[in-house]
């Protein structure tokens, strides 16, 4: 058996180190600086900012007119499909440009979904923490109108809006910002009920501290990571439901444009015009991943015992 | 009984042993080169300040300390190395030779799983019972521990117990694998002393049974004291000073093993004012040049921040890892 | 005992009410069936005669207690589209759907799960980061894109399965998976987020000390632990079985009760809009009884918090 | 002189179910039964007993944290209230809690320094700078050096979480301090820190302490009267030293008799109690204590005895005692 | 004996809107799509040929007067459930319990007015041992048939069609979907009435055999069938209601032929060289309805502007691929004599448009535009670019998204403009110009526009036996809709599509009827 001498080794070992950690290296700090903001993370971080950038300027970028019609130029491919320079991403079915649409779209389809996701999210976890803090009936209440909100098709919840307010952006988006909330509902509820059993929220209860202060300050942080998760999935849905919708007459009707209307009018020419339905298929998918993984990065960075 | 240091017969036999944890943004070393035997049969006590790597040496032991940590030394199990084993390779060492009893357990153990399955997944492992013979060998494992109305608890989920029989649901399910070695981490502060009583009788019980090795920690230096034949004092992620237990208790070299044992309060003699040591426990990161005890020592001098110390005998089985002692 | 399911059941019903009144008052206020369902092009004597044969033309009022006075005597009316009865042409449409839509959620938590446990294990490692990015895109490819790539390759450029319509097992591949590629995305991005916040508990340390290979303790002391969180998701697709496949429905041209539903409400025909909200909240309530059950069985703890609220 | 601190009769029931299913019946478990206990302001009494007797019940009581089932609890002669009013609020500025697992108490996701001033924040006390200078200044009269303020519990040791917690609660001042096993989990050393600093605040400021652990030593070493609990109820009461140096009730006996010293003297036979204390939700009549007592009398079995006086400030409830 | 014509597979994108089978109660072209394979009239169209009229259930017609048309019935004809076709089955069809109930005709010096049927007085009159009808089927029939006042049986083979007022229409009107004959018998035993809207028994080509609405219709070959035994043995309908179900499916092979081709899809079918579209102009005309009830639009001036303005060849020759063509206003070449060949809409003309627009002092102000969503074929890009159009004159036009055409129709808010279209369903101005924008019409009962001397000139139209008067007072309510008082503009002809295996040989109709019969259908091989 290999036997280490115990002292002269380990002696010369305490040596040669410094005290204390070693200051790192510059590779070291590189790779240190990778693992806090990885690479994706970056990336995703940046194409948020694009898009944001994109959904301000829009109005500045678009080389066209978004509603601008050239029905000779119709359904003209994108540059990378051999087209012209002219429209970089080509036309669709009425020789509108391709990314004049996709910009004003983008700023539209963000706004909507940005504000109706935090707006879901709130009503959600509001809800959530009413049922937890209360229990009795007052959660029994919450709980019926989450079992109502899942069951009721939100095509019929959205008739209900169009019958009785009409459709303005501001409506549409309130509208939209009751989609998904009971989902985060459930989730806040479960979770507060458990951290209300835990210590710290009981601790902080105990000292003195309004419920506001208790839910808002500590217990929030604490169940965000799994809302996270809800929240980043409500986002892209938020997005695909207002193409819906716009069928029903509600939400981003033209001639103004949308992603998800763009993606449900494109839908009939995935094959003789892919361009149309592809491109803000990817841009949805891709500022989703972006919110996801940013989600994610940021659940990550909030637990400090991961980190 | 054979000296530390050689390891030559030692059931147990580390060195060198060194964790750090990188937090994200820095390596914090925690442990700074541990060296310990333990022999067969053997009941070893460690005592420290808390956050000194006590429980993090026997956790990289086994490696279970998780991805962020950095483990290097060696480690021989009867001349067996574990070191170089990686993940499920361990997995056949781990409660069959050296099982180990946590510090908390209402949180070790599974809060979703009757007690009953969470011992007989053990005996499952370890003893190739299934069915009817595991439970009634759970059963008697519990019996063993003195759970009273045994077989009821066997159905029981850990919540619908009091902290004391969880943790002797753990020293049973660390028993259930026969283990050659049990390291016991704190085994007793959440309970009271007539239980702790209880507890550490059934555990001298078993050694006797079984000459089973024992490594017991526990910031109760009258528990280790009664328990243990050698005692190990840490800090700092260091050992410091080994001994006989009687021989430490009596004749302390180390400071810091002096501060601990000046710092006890006593329940037969009237209240004085406790003497701490003075001072702070240093952070992993920003540890003291030399001696890491240096800036709190009574008896510092110019040289100790110079280099650590290395452990010297300074009498039978008694090292000390400190430039004055036995000077 | 009794006062527990006498509870339960009173908000399942109090649900139930509260959503077909809902849906009563807006189907009724938000469009004709008479215009609806005859074309726009038929006489307006013949919409008249429609609605007067219907009772379209008394008073809201007077509607709402027919219809609930009718269902509460288990008639659940008749189609204004086909005069049919409402609840026989649903219950037609129902097992087309259920034969995708259960499948698919098979597939959805055999898929999901294991992929989000094997994200979290793999935590931030090039895999994570791979089976999540599917997972967002999963979610976020739009069910008829899918859908219809799917076709593209499958039908029409290989020719292996058939592109719609619902004549066999085969016809039922493709709808299957894209149902289920969404759904799998999702379980898996909430499985792998309670998984991490699992696999830092002590007890997890535990089950690796007594010598379980690493994947038992995944399987049988994580994976548990995890399975509040989704179990709670699971709950919320068990409600979506019955009405939940439109897109997939209309893109395969699959006869189901999703497209029954969208019909039956774009043309106003209450009976059956009913019926079938009867039966979808009738499964979610059920389904969220279940979660609040499971609930407590799975974790045990639960039970006695319930107990001690009480 | 009037006691700070009168707790009258008080008990607290629980149901608990005996089957799994969430309708099964329930029954009432007495986690406390009948307490009364007196705290003159400035002084401390310790609070021992068995693990699960029902010592952080009793506490969280006291501060009126958890209602009553029975019983009142007096502060400055004035009732406690349990129902989260002004008055509650109130009172939070004069008696705290320090808790017995610190990491469970502290908020993750919080630095420590913002933890310790939040009682300041909640009681909206000075500015975010006076907040902020009083937490720094408290946190350093229980030893925490100031590197140590920016970082989360996690990141501490488990005796630094400990004074955080003890900052915490002591940063508005209060003149009730409930400490239910303020050291259990720390070394000697830092235990002995701790301890001081508790007796110099109690110098300076004439704090009052409810000091509850399962280590003898220390609560002897802090407090001037001891109370041990069994099963929800005083068995014996009396001035610290007296009774430790002569334990009267068997199970404080059996407790004392059980310390482990490092220096014990080998004479003092150690009392090793058999068997469990019985589920607290299937008491029988009659001394909880019987079914592990080694001089259990038939009596009892069937009658429960009172605490009486045994001698001059010294208080047990035991048959044995009774007729001595 | 096994049967081996083949099965003939068909996408479409809906069977049957309202989930019946009877032409009488299903309005819609879908329906006029497979209708005609069930039902056989008394009178057909040449559908693949020149529309004109063609002895169908009856051998031969003449008129006996101006209110009456004597048919000689061919004799043999076996409906699908074998009974021989007597007179008593076409008396039956056009008497109370299958289309009129309790309606009566409108005789003359009756003013046209809304007819009002009541419900109960229809339930009261089929009462007994026949089938109560829903009500809306006595309205629609009066509809086509507002004053036929019985049909006489003359004898086995001879039946009289007897009028209250002149009619020069009726031979159209007996060729309309609408007046096929069913039979008698297999009416009295049906069930119920929603059974037999299922499967009605009738003398077509096919019987049918399954109809699952929104799912499938399967017609089988009904081989007695006067006009000979239909070339497959099986025709099956399958619902697609995604455009790209039906071009994948047909690019796969699991249809022979796909209904309901949208133009732009042309080029993904025609690219693969086993398929192609055929298809073109339908009857029906798309076109812009107005509501001269609007604060603007009440100015013609304005209405006339909107009519200029829209370029309707760069519409035709862009969005459907040039299939389709702009029609000389709501008119067919199918009208024969009362065919205007000189009669255009309003030209392409925007300095003109925008003139319209500055002299009737228009400021801007919005004008809704209500738009369901694709109903018609390119509906909303259509609408799209007709707004853009407008607003080149000069003309803020809102495109409103709705839901359903009760929204298209809200009076709660100001209506403006609307997407409408129109079928001649006989050869006969009566049929369109009359019905859908008489005072009877849509239009007008929707209150949308209405016109005295219009209104009196319909009237006229349809009593008048004159052909050359007639031909005048249709001109004059050409001019009046369409230039001087517009109530509609017409866009252009609707188009019809439909992608097929090229090695099938069959012609596609402008009736929407796709006519698998034996005449018009030869299956390739054997
Ligand atoms: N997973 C971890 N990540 C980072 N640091 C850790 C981790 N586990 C332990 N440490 C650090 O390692 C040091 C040693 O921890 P260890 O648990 O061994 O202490 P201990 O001697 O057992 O103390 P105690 O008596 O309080 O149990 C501590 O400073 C602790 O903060
Ligand atoms: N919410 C609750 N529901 C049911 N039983 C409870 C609840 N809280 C506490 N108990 C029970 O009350 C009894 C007293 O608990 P308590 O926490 O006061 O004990 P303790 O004396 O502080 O014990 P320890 O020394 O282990 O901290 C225990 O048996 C416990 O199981
Ligand atoms: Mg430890
Ligand atoms: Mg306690």
């Amino acid at each position: 058996m290999k036997v280490i001498p115990f002292s002269a080794q380990a002696q010369a070992q305490a040596q040669a180190r410094t005290p204390g950690s070693a200051p790192s290296s510059r590779p070291e700090r590189l790779r240190r600086l990778l693992r806090s903001y990885p690479p994706l993370v970056l990336l995703c971080g940046l194409w948020t900012l694009a898009i944001l950038g994109v959904a301000l300027l829009a109005g500045e970028l678009a080389p066209y007119a978004h509603s601008q019609i050239d029905l000779q130029a119709r359904l003209s491919p994108p540059i990378f499909m051999g087209g012209s320079a002219s429209h970089w991403l080509g036309t669709d079915e009425l020789g509108r440009d391709v990314l004049s649409r996709l910009l004003a779209s983008i700023r539209i389809s963000l706004l909507v979904a940005f504000i109706s996701t935090i707006l879901s999210a709130t009503l959600g976890v509001f809800l959530g923490f009413l049922a937890a803090h209360f229990r009795g009936w007052v959660e029994q209440l919450i709980l019926i109108l989450v079992d109502f909100q899942a069951s009721m098709p939100f095509m019929i919840i959205a008739l209900a809006v169009l019958a009785f307010l009409g459709n303005t952006l501001p409506l549409f988006i309130a509208l939209m910002g009751l989609y998904g909330w009971e989902r985060a509902t459930r989730i806040t509820r479960g979770l507060t009920i458990a951290a209300n059993e835990q210590g710290y929220a009981a601790a902080v209860a105990d000292i003195g501290a309004s419920p506001m202060r208790v839910y808002l300050v500590h217990v929030l942080p604490n169940i965000a990571s799994t809302l996270i998760v809800s929240v980043t999935l409500t986002f892209p849905e938020v997005i695909l439901l207002e193409s819906g919708l716009s069928f029903l007459g509600l939400g981003v009707q033209p001639p103004m444009t949308s992603l998800g209307n763009m993606v449900g009018y494109g839908r009939e020419y995935l094959q003789t015009a892919p361009w149309l339905l592809l491109i803000p298929s990817a841009v949805i998918v891709l500022t989703s991943f972006s919110v996801s993984t940013l989600g994610d990065w940021l659940r990550d960075r909030l637990d400090p015992t991961l980190r | 009984m054979n000296t530390p240091h050689n390891g030559a017969d030692a059931l147990v036999s580390i060195r060198n042993l060194r964790v750090a944890f990188d937090d994200g943004k820095a390596k914090v070393p925690v442990l700074h080169g541990i060296d310990l035997d333990i022999d067969p049969g053997e009941a070893l006590g460690i005592v420290g300040e808390s956050g000194c790597g006590k429980s993090v040496t026997w956790l990289a032991v086994l490696g279970l300390l998780g991805a962020r940590a950095q483990v290097s030394g060696t480690v021989y199990l009867r001349a067996e190395p574990l070191h170089t084993l990686r993940g499920d390779q361990l997995a056949p060492i781990r409660g069959k030779r050296i099982a180990m009893i946590f510090q908390d357990p209402s949180c070790a153990l599974n809060p979703v799983q009757r007690i009953g399955r969470q011992l007989t997944e053990a005996l499952t492992l370890h003893r190739a019972l299934r069915g009817a013979p595991a439970r009634a060998e759970a059963l008697r494992l519990l019996d063993r521990v003195h759970i009273p109305d045994a077989r009821q608890r066997l159905d029981a989920y850990p919540h619908e117990l009091s902290g004391g029989m969880n943790q002797r649901v753990m020293i049973a399910m660390a028993l259930a694998g026969e283990p050659e070695l049990l390291v016991a981490d704190e085994p007793t502060t959440a309970l009271d002393t007539t239980i702790q009583a209880q507890i550490l009788a059934l555990l001298a019980e078993i050694r006797q049974d079984s000459a089973m090795a024992l490594v017991l920690i526990s910031h109760d230096l009258g528990v280790i004291a009664d328990m243990c034949d050698r005692v190990l004092v840490m800090y700092a992620g260091r050992v410091v000073e080994q001994a006989r237990s009687q021989r430490l208790f009596q004749h302390p070299q180390h400071p810091y093993t002096q501060g601990l044992l000046g710092a006890l309060p006593d329940l037969h003699r009237a209240p004085e004012r406790l003497v701490p040591i003075a001072g702070n426990v240093p952070e992993p990161a920003h540890m003291p040049r030399g001696c890491s005890f240096g800036p709190r020592c009574r008896q510092f001098q110019p040289g100790c921040e110079l280099h650590a110390p290395v452990q010297r005998q300074i009498g039978v089985q008694h090292h000390v890892a400190c430039h004055r002692a036995g000077a | 005992m009794s006062s527990y399911i006498v509870a339960r059941l009173l908000r399942a019903l109090v649900t139930v009410f509260l959503v077909l009144s809902f849906a009563f008052v807006i189907l009724r206020l938000s469009g004709d069936p008479a215009l609806l369902i005859m074309s726009p092009d038929v006489p307006p004597e013949a919409i008249e005669a429609f609605r007067r044969s219907w009772g379209l033309d008394a008073s809201l009022w007077q509607q709402y207690l027919g219809f609930f006075r009718n269902l509460l005597q288990g008639q659940f009316g008749y189609s204004m589209r086909d005069r049919s009865p409402a609840m026989a042409l649903v219950m037609q449409h129902l097992p087309a759907t259920l034969a995708i839509t259960l499948p698919a959620f098979a597939l959805k938590l055999a898929l999901g799960i294991p992929a989000g446990m094997f994200a979290a294990l793999h935590r931030n490692s090039a895999i994570d980061r791979c089976v999540m990015g599917l997972a967002v895109a999963g979610h976020t490819i739009p069910g008829f894109v899918l859908g219809l790539v799917l076709v593209l390759v499958f039908a029409v450029g290989l020719g292996w399965l058939p592109s719609g319509g619902n004549a066999g097992w085969q016809h039922a591949i493709l709808p299957v998976l894209t149902l289920s590629l969404g759904g799998a995305a999702v379980l898996a991005r909430f499985t792998r987020s309670a998984m991490l916040e699992v696999m830092g508990q002590a007890y997890i340390r535990t089950a690796l000390a007594k010598g379980l290979l690493w994947r038992a303790v995944v399987l049988r002391h994580a994976l548990p632990n995890a399975a509040i969180a989704t179990v709670t998701i699971v709950g919320f697709m068990v409600g979506s079985l019955v009405a939940g496949a439109v897109v997939v429905e209309s893109v395969f041209s699959w006869p189901g009760v999703g497209r029954l539903l969208v019909t039956a409400v774009a043309n106003r025909d209450l009976a059956v809009v009913q019926s079938l909200l009867l039966l979808v909240a009738a499964t979610m309530v059920t389904a969220n009884l279940i979660v609040d059950a499971l609930y407590g069985w799975i974790d045990p703890r639960l039970r006695r918090s319930s107990a001690a609220k009480a | 002189m009037s006691a700070l601190l009168d707790i009258r009769e008080l008990s607290r029931h629980y149901p608990v179910r005996n089957s799994p299913w969430p309708w099964g019946k329930s029954v009432s478990l007495r986690a406390v039964d009948g307490v009364s206990l007196r705290l003159p302001a400035g002084k401390t009494l310790g609070l021992v007993g068995e693990s699960g007797c029902g010592k952080s019940t009793t506490a969280r009581m006291v501060l009126g944290l958890l209602p009553a089932s029975g019983g009142q609890v007096l502060f400055e002669g004035q009732p406690v209230p349990s129902v989260r009013g002004p008055r509650w609020r109130a009172l939070r500025q004069r008696m705290q809690m320090v808790y017995q697992n610190p990491l469970d108490a502290l908020d993750r996701r919080l630095r420590v320094q913002d933890q310790v001033a939040e009682p300041l924040t909640i009681f909206r006390q000075g500015s975010m700078a006076e907040r902020n200078e009083r937490a720094r200044a408290m946190m350093a009269s229980v030893g925490l050096t100031p590197h140590l303020m920016t970082r989360y519990p996690h990141e501490l040791s488990g005796g630094q979480r400990q004074r955080v917690v003890l900052a915490r609660a002591l940063i508005l001042g209060p003149s009730l301090l409930v400490c239910d096993e303020p050291v259990s989990a720390l070394d000697m050393s830092i235990q002995a820190q701790v301890i001081n600093l508790l007796q110099d605040i109690q110098e300076r400021r004439q704090v009052a302490y409810l000091f509850i652990s399962h280590d003898l030593k220390v609560v002897r070493q802090v407090s001037h009267e001891v109370a041990v609990m069994y099963l929800g109820r005083i068995v014996e009461q009396g001035a610290a030293e007296d009774l430790f140096r002569r334990p009267a009730h068997p199970y404080t006996q059996a407790l004392v008799s059980a310390v482990p010293s490092p220096w014990r003297s080998a004479g003092l036979p150690r009392i090793v109690l058999q068997g469990d204390p019985p589920r607290p939700g299937a008491l029988s009549a009659g001394c909880a204590f019987h079914s592990r007592c080694a001089q259990a009398m038939p009596s009892c079995r069937v009658v429960r005895p009172e605490l009486q006086p045994i001698a001059p400030g010294r208080t047990a409830a035991c048959h044995l005692l009774a007729r001595a | 004996q096994t049967d081996s014509r083949p099965v003939l597979r068909i996408a479409v994108q809906q069977v049957t809107n309202t989930g019946s089978l009877i032409p009488l109660r299903e309005r819609s072209n879908v329906g006029s799509r497979s209708f005609p394979m069930i039902y056989a009239g008394l009178i057909e169209i040449d559908r693949q040929g020149n529309l004109s009229l063609k002895p169908g259930l009856a051998t031969s017609w003449k008129r006996i007067d101006e209110r009456t048309v004597e048919l000689k019935l061919r004799k043999g004809v076996k409906f699908h459930n074998g009974d021989e076709m007597t007179a008593e089955d076409v008396a039956f069809t056009f008497g109370p319990e299958y289309m009129f109930a309790a309606t009566e005709p409108r005789r003359a010096g009756q003013k046209a007015v809304t007819i009002k049927t009541d419900a109960s007085a229809a339930g009261a009159q089929t009462a007994g041992k026949a089938l109560a009808l829903p009500p809306e089927v006595p309205a629609i029939a009066r509809r086509l048939w507002p004053s036929l006042e019985q049909v006489k049986v003359i004898d086995k083979h001879t039946v009289r069609f007897v009028n209250a007022v002149p009619d020069v229409t009726m031979e159209g009107r007996i060729a309309r979907s609408g007046s096929e004959i069913i039979s008698r018998r297999a009416f009295l035993a049906a069930k119920d009435w929603a059974s037999w809207s299922r499967s009605p028994v009738a003398a077509g080509p096919f019987k049918v055999k399954e109809l699952r609405p929104d799912n499938l219709l399967v017609l089988v070959a009904h081989d007695a069938y006067y006009g000979g035994k239909p070339p497959v043995r099986e025709v099956r309908y399958q619902v697609v209601p995604e455009v790209s179900g039906r071009v994948n499916g047909l690019l796969s092979g699991e249809y022979d032929f796909v209904a309901d081709v949208p133009p732009d899809q042309i080029k993904t079918i025609e690219a693969n060289p086993k398929f192609e579209v055929v298809g073109g102009p339908a009857l029906n005309h798309r076109l812009i309805a107005f509501d001269k009830h609007h604060p603007q639009l009440a100015d013609p001036r304005i209405r006339l502007a909107l009519a200029h303005a829209i370029d309707r060849d760069a519409i035709v020759s862009t969005l459907w691929a040039a299939r389709t063509s702009v029609p000389a206003g709501l008119q067919w070449e199918y009208y024969g004599p009362m065919f205007h060949k000189d009669w255009s809409v309003p030209r392409y003309d925007p300095q003109l448009a925008a003139r319209l627009v500055r002299e009737a002092g228009y400021k801007g102000e919005p004008i809704p535009y209500r738009v369901l969503n694709n109903y018609y074929t390119n509906q909303v890009q259509t609408a799209q670019i007709l707004v853009e159009m407008w607003r080149a004159v000069g003309l803020n036009i809102q495109l409103q998204m709705k839901e359903n055409w009760q929204q298209i129709f809200d009076q709660g808010a100001p209506r403006g403009i609307r997407d409408w279209s129109n079928s001649s369903p006989f050869n006969d101005p009566v049929s369109s110009i009359v019905d859908q924008h008489g005072a009877n019409g849509q239009q007008q009962q929707m209150g949308e526009w209405s016109n005295s001397e219009f209104n009196t000139l319909a009237t006229l139209l349809e009593n008048a036996t004159d052909m050359s008067n007639r031909s005048r007072v249709f001109r004059r309510m050409l001019e009046i809709a369409e230039r001087q008082d517009p109530a509609y503009t017409v866009l252009h002809r609707s188009a019809q599509f439909y992608g097929k295996r090229k090695d099938i040989d069959w012609k596609w109709s402008p009736t929407f009827a796709m006519d698998f019969s034996a005449d018009n259908l030869r299956m390739p091989g054997k």
